[in-house]
């Protein structure tokens, strides 16, 4: 294996990972911020792509495509939220489940009756389609390097809203205690409702940036959803440093695991039997990378409390 | 003198910067109560999660019953015979007054595992828990679950679980706080027939009870011992009374 | 009496009348439909130990469920193909006989759930659900590709396994062996719910470090309650795979222990027949429902928040009233 | 003059267990009142449904707003501060975070609350999970001070303070109320310094206002009865 | 009174597999005109579970007579062995796994579809020659996934530049494209369904990586290729069954299914249809209660497939010609057309293990 096919595999791990940030991002919002499971996270990631889809496919444009999927996001956010959501705060985690659970059946079976039961078309618009030759002489999709900046965008932005300013001091104290910081006249309702909306949204711009290289189609959410809860466990609830840290080696885990653990098994098995051994362990490769964190550390890697 | 029942050697904690204990020697003996006190922040409280297990010292010793109890954690120091109350109410709040002494009562006996006889049903343990629930006036709560208690009720339980252990000494972290007057009154007077059942080390501000109280004083500023002696010593000496007393002396 | 007794008893009566109603009216499909409901409530039975009362929202209880489902599973497979599981140190052959079966699944699941509780009870809250999670993802993974066992396709058992003096393959028979287990664990739970384990396993769950400060541990009761736990789901397992003649790696999926949970939580948190009561709820809408139309899940979905929103407690709560406290 | 509060019969249960049968309490401007009982006869409640932390029946009225109709943070932008029971400082916010969450503009800025408890100052980024108890406390105070109340309602003011502490607590009050005008409901346990800061007490006994007036003229009969000293 | 059970995906991510299979089987059972045929329909949810009971409910309380619908090869493993034991018969209209083609055959079990390898052995045919050397193979780590390499692998006579199984459900392609272009591979054989060959298609297409396409219909439906859109175009696709196949049952079932259903029919459609077909074939000759002459009736297979010629092979798996298709655009809408022929009359590797 030649050093730039090594480094072309890094990059899409990363790359990869920061694919899974712009989802745990929204996550670790609500879910950290909020003390909310949002199971339905993914719901919102597929109502974004379909939005996306749809609107691009009116208009012919992928950029009114994505403020589609921001706007159609947040608005199934905010309205969840206010329905549903807000009744849920100061129940235990159980009830969340159970509710998000219902979300995500009538989410899916919801668009399916509205967009149908095929996948849906949304692609790479044309200014960023093909590959670029990056030095080193890697090919690389242009689009892919465009997620990377991207996601590195919202990471920073989320990170100066979240420790820097008076809102995301108010949204933490409200975690801690709601009825307090109510108490001290601040209106934690409205706030929740705009911060589960914000984090629809970026759920929903996930998807849709996702959704071009990617199957646009009912129950796109979860499994994603799941490596979204993986990333953002990993890196410590509520974290969105430990959000980003996580995703990216949730990313490189589980690109290089599938690529490499193959090779590592072929150096003491028959080929075919070794690309099966190793392709299994690398699905579980993720998992057992957070087992492993947990048992080390037990609120994850940057995680406060438990 | 009587030999001590809890002794801690040299105790030393950092915080970062902050020596919150800082190399604390003190003894606790049969029939005594000794009142910890001083200012907000002095490291009473990390001297009790130290000699309690919860918290370990950088360095230093805990000694119960002339045993080296350092290295264990919580659960084996109150089987050795230590109780402790909180500062912040520990209640199994969904449960029942009466389940949450019996909670104590179990841990005394040791033996949690039983699966299949009700444990309420267990004489020895009702008995145990009930007798308590008396000593503090918790009896007719019985029924009430915690979570429906007053402050000043929760207080009482806190102690009354204490009671149930049995312990070779108590460890009491500011056990009137949020008492009313007349609890306070109560609580002291029971706290002075509690002595002879096993010593009591005291943290607390509420310097009526500690002067009516405490055979001794150790007064702790700075995560040091600043002054140690009888309730008269301690009320005359200087530092003492600038550090910590003010007028109250 | 309260009324929440005399509701379960009521529940339980069901059980037993239904069935054997079926029986006479010659309706064996209903009687298959009171099985599945029985064994998926016994599995919920069994994480409602480590939930109910230990406060373990574990999402990976399908591990157990599908170590039960596959010790079942692998035994009837190799003896229905006349294969040695192992030939050497010893030989180890299949078998049909389901007490040896049960034994199988629920030594399996308990040694499981003793080394799954020793590296995830160290985590609690959100992370604990999450740990238990990634479990259950690990063994779905393995399962899919365990290709001696059929991977992702699963395992056909071509007839149902035997017990000592039963026909099995007469419905009801094998529905009296589900409910005579189903039983036996909430006889266990109830009484473990007012023991001395009880007692403190349940005070862990609410006050870690007062259970710490009277002299117990809670990592060893959380762990313990854990592992019975998982046996007890674990003996679910085995029967639900015998129920179905089949097993496959969806008796791992995350989805199946979220489900566990969902049957607890409508039936009522913290209630000895809630996860009966959400199981059999749970198979009966699934059942009647899913006649109606395409788009059925949108109505089950809508259903489920229902519940969860207004009717705190569950369908117990709404029935029997809130819960007391035991004292 | 009618008062900035004004409480008239005011009922309060819990689930099934009703803990107000009739609570009568006024504070004017500029006026100190102790809110006094023995445990458990509904000071904390009351103080809960003031601030719309728990729904009641009866006459709520804060400088003329009918406070039954405002949710909680309405009610504390009127003007309301609250120092709970139990402190319930945001326990992962720093210092600095806890007070900055709650500021509205006014005289008390972190400046003025660092002077007030220089001890505070020094830990300005300590998360208040890793306060002492008195710390805790000081915290509490401060944080409400920060919303720059118009009436401050300190439940349990000095509970776990060092005795030095207290004092300063207690001058602070006098201070605010010769000051600023501040108007104060405040529940301790401390007869001696209640009867020295306040104006008047009102003294509760299980649900109901039992007794009103200058604390100096309580008959000890009265004391014990309702107050057990 | 005939009692049909269909169980099949209606729900979820699979859907619109199931759907056309409905559709199609029921358009059939409308044009009988017959009024003595009831089909029950279920949803299965592509869970395999619920597949076992729903096909207990059929037997024991419906009391059908014959099942059906199955999408999936690994429900199909769960229902079929069962339902033919309690001496139902079974129809596929589309799973047909190896075990129950080859050891485990069944007299009361028919495949109308294929056998699962065949599409991928007239892929394996076509890359051998159509003259490529070197070809780089990859299919989801799950059994049917194992298959398909082994299908492929059976009629491909080149090298293989690579073998890689992937995750089940996995989106992302990345890694595995990046190994195909460092392989020096001459073109690429993949076996992705659903949603997994759309993500693989359209990354593949904007990696700059330019080697010839091969795979199994299945993931350029009519259904699915809308959504791949450009990406997928001149992609080679080996099926047994196209839109455009020339015979005139095929432009009759054509042309119905998108006048009753507004849509292009799929290849899950066509199967439904030509099972319904051989249904109500073999129900004119013989009654289904009379279980040889029922059976005797299904194996003559005397019906017009839309796929032309077809019959059954020893263990009741079909005969029939695989073809190769290439993807191209009609006007907007993005269809197959058929380029050659893989093989002709191919039955399947199984034949000579069943002993029936
Ligand atoms: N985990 C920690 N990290 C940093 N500082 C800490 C931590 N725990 C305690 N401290 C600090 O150590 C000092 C001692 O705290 P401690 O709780 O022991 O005080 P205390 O004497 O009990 O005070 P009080 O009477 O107010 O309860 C305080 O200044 C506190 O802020
Ligand atoms: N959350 C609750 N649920 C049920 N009952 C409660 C609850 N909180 C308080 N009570 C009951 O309401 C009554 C009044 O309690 P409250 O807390 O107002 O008393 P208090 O005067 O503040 O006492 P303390 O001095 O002990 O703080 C008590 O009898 C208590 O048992
Ligand atoms: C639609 C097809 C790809 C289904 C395939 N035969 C399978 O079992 O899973
Ligand atoms: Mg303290
Ligand atoms: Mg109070």
């Amino acid at each position: 294996m030649t050093t730039t096919l090594i480094l072309e595999q890094i990059l899409n791990g990363l790359q990869s990972g920061i694919m899974l940030f712009l989802m745990a991002a929204g996550l670790t919002l609500i879910f950290g911020v909020m003390g909310l499971i949002n199971l339905a996270h993914g719901s919102l990631y597929m109502v974004g792509a379909f939005c996306a889809a749809a609107a691009a496919a009116a208009t012919g444009s992928f950029a009114l495509g994505l403020v589609a999927a921001l706007a159609g996001a947040a608005a199934a956010g905010a309205l969840i939220e206010l329905v549903v959501i807000r009744r849920l705060y100061d129940r235990d985690h159980l009830d969340q489940v159970l509710a998000t659970f219902a979300l995500i059946l009538v989410f899916s079976e919801g668009t399916r009756w509205v967009f149908g039961s095929f996948p849906l078309y949304l692609d790479v618009p044309d200014a960023l389609s093909g590959p670029v030759t990056l030095p080193g002489g890697i090919e690389y999709p242009l689009y892919r390097l465009t997620l990377i900046l991207a996601g590195l965008a919202v990471a920073a932005g989320l990170f100066w809203l979240i420790a820097r300013t008076r809102i995301g001091v108010q949204i933490r104290a409200g975690e801690n205690d709601r009825e307090m910081i109510a108490a001290l006249g601040v209106d934690i309702d409205r706030l929740y409702t705009f911060i589960f909306a914000l984090g629809a949204a970026l759920a929903g711009l996930a998807g849709a940036l996702v959704g071009a290289i990617q199957s646009v189609q009912v129950g796109m959410g979860e499994p994603v959803l799941i490596l979204a809860f993986v990333t953002i466990v990993i890196g410590g609830i509520g974290s969105i440093k430990g959000a980003l840290v996580g995703a990216l080696l949730v990313g490189l885990t589980d690109t290089l695991g599938s690529v490499f653990l193959p090779e590592l098994f072929k150096l003491f098995m028959a080929p075919a039997a070794a690309t099966q051994t190793g392709a299994s362990l690398s699905s579980m490769a993720i998992y057992i990378l957070m087992a492993v964190v947990l048992i080390w550390r037990p609120t994850g890697l940057f995680g406060a409390r438990a | 003198m009587a030999e001590a029942v809890l002794e801690t050697r040299d105790l030393r904690k950092a915080f970062g910067a902050l020596q919150a204990t800082d190399d604390v020697s003190i003894s606790l003996r049969a029939g005594e109560i000794h009142a910890i006190i001083g200012p907000n922040g002095a490291g009473k409280s990390t001297l009790i999660a130290q000699i309690s297990g919860a918290l370990a010292p950088d360095a230093g010793q805990v000694v119960l019953d002339g045993r080296d109890v350092t290295g264990l954690p919580v659960q084996a120091r109150a089987r050795a015979g230590l109780a402790r109350t909180f500062q912040i109410s520990q209640l199994a709040m969904e449960d029942t007054v009466l389940q949450n002494v019996a909670l104590g009562a179990l841990g005394a006996q040791g033996r949690p595992f039983g699966m299949f006889r009700p444990v309420l049903r267990d004489r020895a343990i009702r008995d145990r828990a009930e007798a308590a629930l008396e000593r503090v006036g918790l009896s007719g709560q019985r029924a009430m679950r915690a979570a429906e208690l007053s402050h000043g009720e929760r207080r009482k339980l806190e102690v009354a679980v204490a009671l149930t252990l049995e312990p070779r000494a108590f460890v009491m972290d500011e056990p009137m706080a949020g008492l009313g007057t007349e609890g306070s009154v109560q609580l002291t007077g029971f706290l002075d027939g509690l002595r002879a059942q096993a010593p009591i080390l005291l943290v607390e501000h509420d310097m009526d009870a500690v002067f009516a109280l405490a055979d001794r004083v150790s007064v702790l500023v700075y995560g040091r011992v600043i002054a140690s002696g009888t309730v008269g010593e301690i009320r005359r000496d200087k530092a003492v009374r600038e550090a910590y007393l003010g007028d109250e002396a | 009496m309260t009324r929440e007794t005399l509701f379960n008893l009521a529940v339980l009566a069901g059980l037993v009348a239904l069935p054997l109603y079926a029986h006479l009216a010659d309706e064996p499909f209903t009687i298959t439909l009171a099985t599945r409901a029985v064994i998926l409530s016994l599995a919920a039975v069994g994480l409602n130990i480590a939930l109910g009362v230990g406060g373990l929202v574990s999402l990976g209880h399908a591990v157990f469920f599908g170590i039960g489902g596959y010790a079942m599973g692998i035994l009837a497979f190799h003896a229905q193909n006349y294969m040695p599981l192992f030939e050497a140190p010893f030989l180890i052959e299949g078998t049909k006989s389901m007490p040896v079966i049960w034994l199988v699944a629920v030594i399996a699941s308990a040694l499981a759930a003793l080394v799954i509780g020793l590296l995830s009870l160290r985590t609690s809250g959100v992370y604990f659900i999450m740990i238990t999670l990634a479990f259950g993802q690990m063994f779905y993974y393995f399962a899919i590709s365990w290709s001696a066992y059929g991977g992702e396709d699963g395992m056909s058992i071509y007839v149902r396994n035997g017990f000592p003096g039963l026909n099995t393959l007469i419905p009801i028979q094998f529905y009296g062996l589900c409910l005579a287990a189903l039983v036996l664990a909430l006889g266990f739970n109830g009484a473990l719910a007012r023991s001395r384990f009880g007692l403190a396993l349940n005070a862990a769950r609410q006050v870690p470090d007062r259970v710490r400060a009277v002299g117990l541990d809670p990592f060893r009761l959380r762990l313990i309650a854990f592992t019975i736990s998982g046996a007890i789901t674990g003996l679910a397992g085995a029967l639900f795979a015998d129920l179905n003649r089949f097993v496959s790696p969806t008796m791992f999926s995350w989805q199946l222990s979220g489900e566990f949970i969902v049957f607890i939580i409508i039936g009522g948190t913290a209630r000895l027949f809630g996860p009966v009561v959400g199981a059999c709820l749970f198979v009966v809408l699934e059942h009647y429902i899913g006649g109606w139309s395409d788009y059925w899940h949108i109505w089950f979905g809508l259903l489920l928040l229902v519940i969860v929103l207004f009717g705190r407690g569950g369908v117990i709560g709404l029935i029997a009233g809130k819960a007391r406290a035991h004292g | 003059m009618s008062a900035l509060l004004q409480v008239e019969g005011l009922k309060a249960t819990y689930g099934a267990s009703q803990a107000l049968f009739g609570v009568d309490l006024q504070v004017a401007s500029g006026e100190v009142v102790a809110l006094m009982g023995r445990n458990g006869m509904g000071k904390t409640t009351t103080v809960k449904c003031i601030c719309r932390l728990l729904r009641a029946e009866g006459h709520i009225s804060f400088d003329g707003n009918d406070l039954r109709r405002l949710p909680a943070h309405r009610a504390a932008r009127l003007g309301i501060g609250l120092v709970p029971e139990g402190r319930r400082c945001f326990a992962d916010l720093t210092v600095q975070e806890n007070l900055n969450a709650a500021a509205r503009p006014g005289p008390w800025d972190m400046g003025k609350v660092g002077l007030l408890f220089p001890r505070l100052d020094e830990r300005r980024t300590q998360v208040a999970r890793s306060l002492s108890g008195g710390e805790q406390q000081m915290l509490a105070i401060g944080r409400a001070l920060m919303t720059n109340p118009r009436l401050l309602i300190l439940d349990e003011a000095t509970e776990g303070l060092a005795p030095l502490i207290r004092q300063e607590i207690w001058d602070a009050i006098g201070q605010l109320k010769r000051e600023t005008g501040m108007a104060i409901l405040i529940i301790d346990k401390s007869l001696k310094e209640l009867t020295q800061v306040s104006d008047r007490a009102v003294i509760l006994n299980r649900g109901r206002t039992a007794w009103t007036g200058a604390l100096d003229g309580l008959d000890p009969e009265l004391a014990h009865r309702y107050l057990g000293v | 009174e005939v009692k049909v059970g269909m169980i099949t995906t209606l729900s979820g991510g699979g859907a619109s597999l199931g759907i056309d299979t409905r559709d199609g089987f029921m358009l059939a059972i409308e044009q009988s005109g017959r009024t003595d045929i009831e089909v029950v329909i279920e949803d299965d949810q592509r869970k395999p579970d619920v597949a076992v009971q729903l096909a207990d409910k059929m037997i024991q309380s419906e009391k059908v007579d014959l099942l059906t619908g199955i999408v999936w090869s690994n429900l199909a493993m769960a229902v079929v062995p069962s339902a033919t034991a309690q001496g139902k018969f079974y129809l596929s209209t589309n799973a047909a796994p190896a075990q129950l083609a080859g050891r485990g055959c069944n007299a009361r079990y028919f495949s109308v579809s294929y056998q699962n390898d065949n599409l991928h052995e007239g892929a394996g045919a076509y890359a051998t020659q159509a003259g490529f050397k070197n070809t780089f193979i990859l299919a989801p780590n799950y059994p049917a996934g194992q298959d398909s390499l082994t299908g492929f692998k059976r009629f491909y006579e080149g090298d293989l530049a690579g073998e890689v199984y992937t995750k089940l459900g996995q989106t992302d392609y990345a890694a595995e494209i990046a190994q195909i272009r460092a392989s020096g591979a001459d073109s690429v054989f993949f076996f992705l369904p659903g949603g997994m060959g759309i993500s693989f298609l359209k990354q593949y297409a904007d990696s700059g990586v330019d080697l010839p396409l091969v795979g199994p219909a299945f993931s350029f439906d009519q259904g699915i290729l809308q959504a791949v859109g450009d990406a997928a175009l001149g992609v080679k696709n080996s099926s047994t069954w196209s839109k455009d196949l020339d015979n005139a049952a095929n432009a009759a079932f054509v042309e119905a299914f998108q006048a009753k259903y507004d849509r292009l029919p799929s290849i899950y459609a066509a199967q439904g249809y030509d099972t319904a077909n051989l249904m109500l074939s073999a129900l004119d000759k013989a009654e289904i209660s009379d279980e040889a002459g029922f059976g005797a009736a299904l194996k003559a297979a005397e019906f017009d497939s839309v796929r032309g010629e077809f019959s059954f092979a020893a263990n009741n798996h079909p005969i029939q010609n695989v073809y190769v298709r290439e993807v191209i655009k009609e006007g907007d809408i993005y269809t197959n057309k058929i380029v050659a022929t893989a093989m002709e009359d191919r039955a399947n590797a199984y034949v000579d293990d069943c002993k029936m």
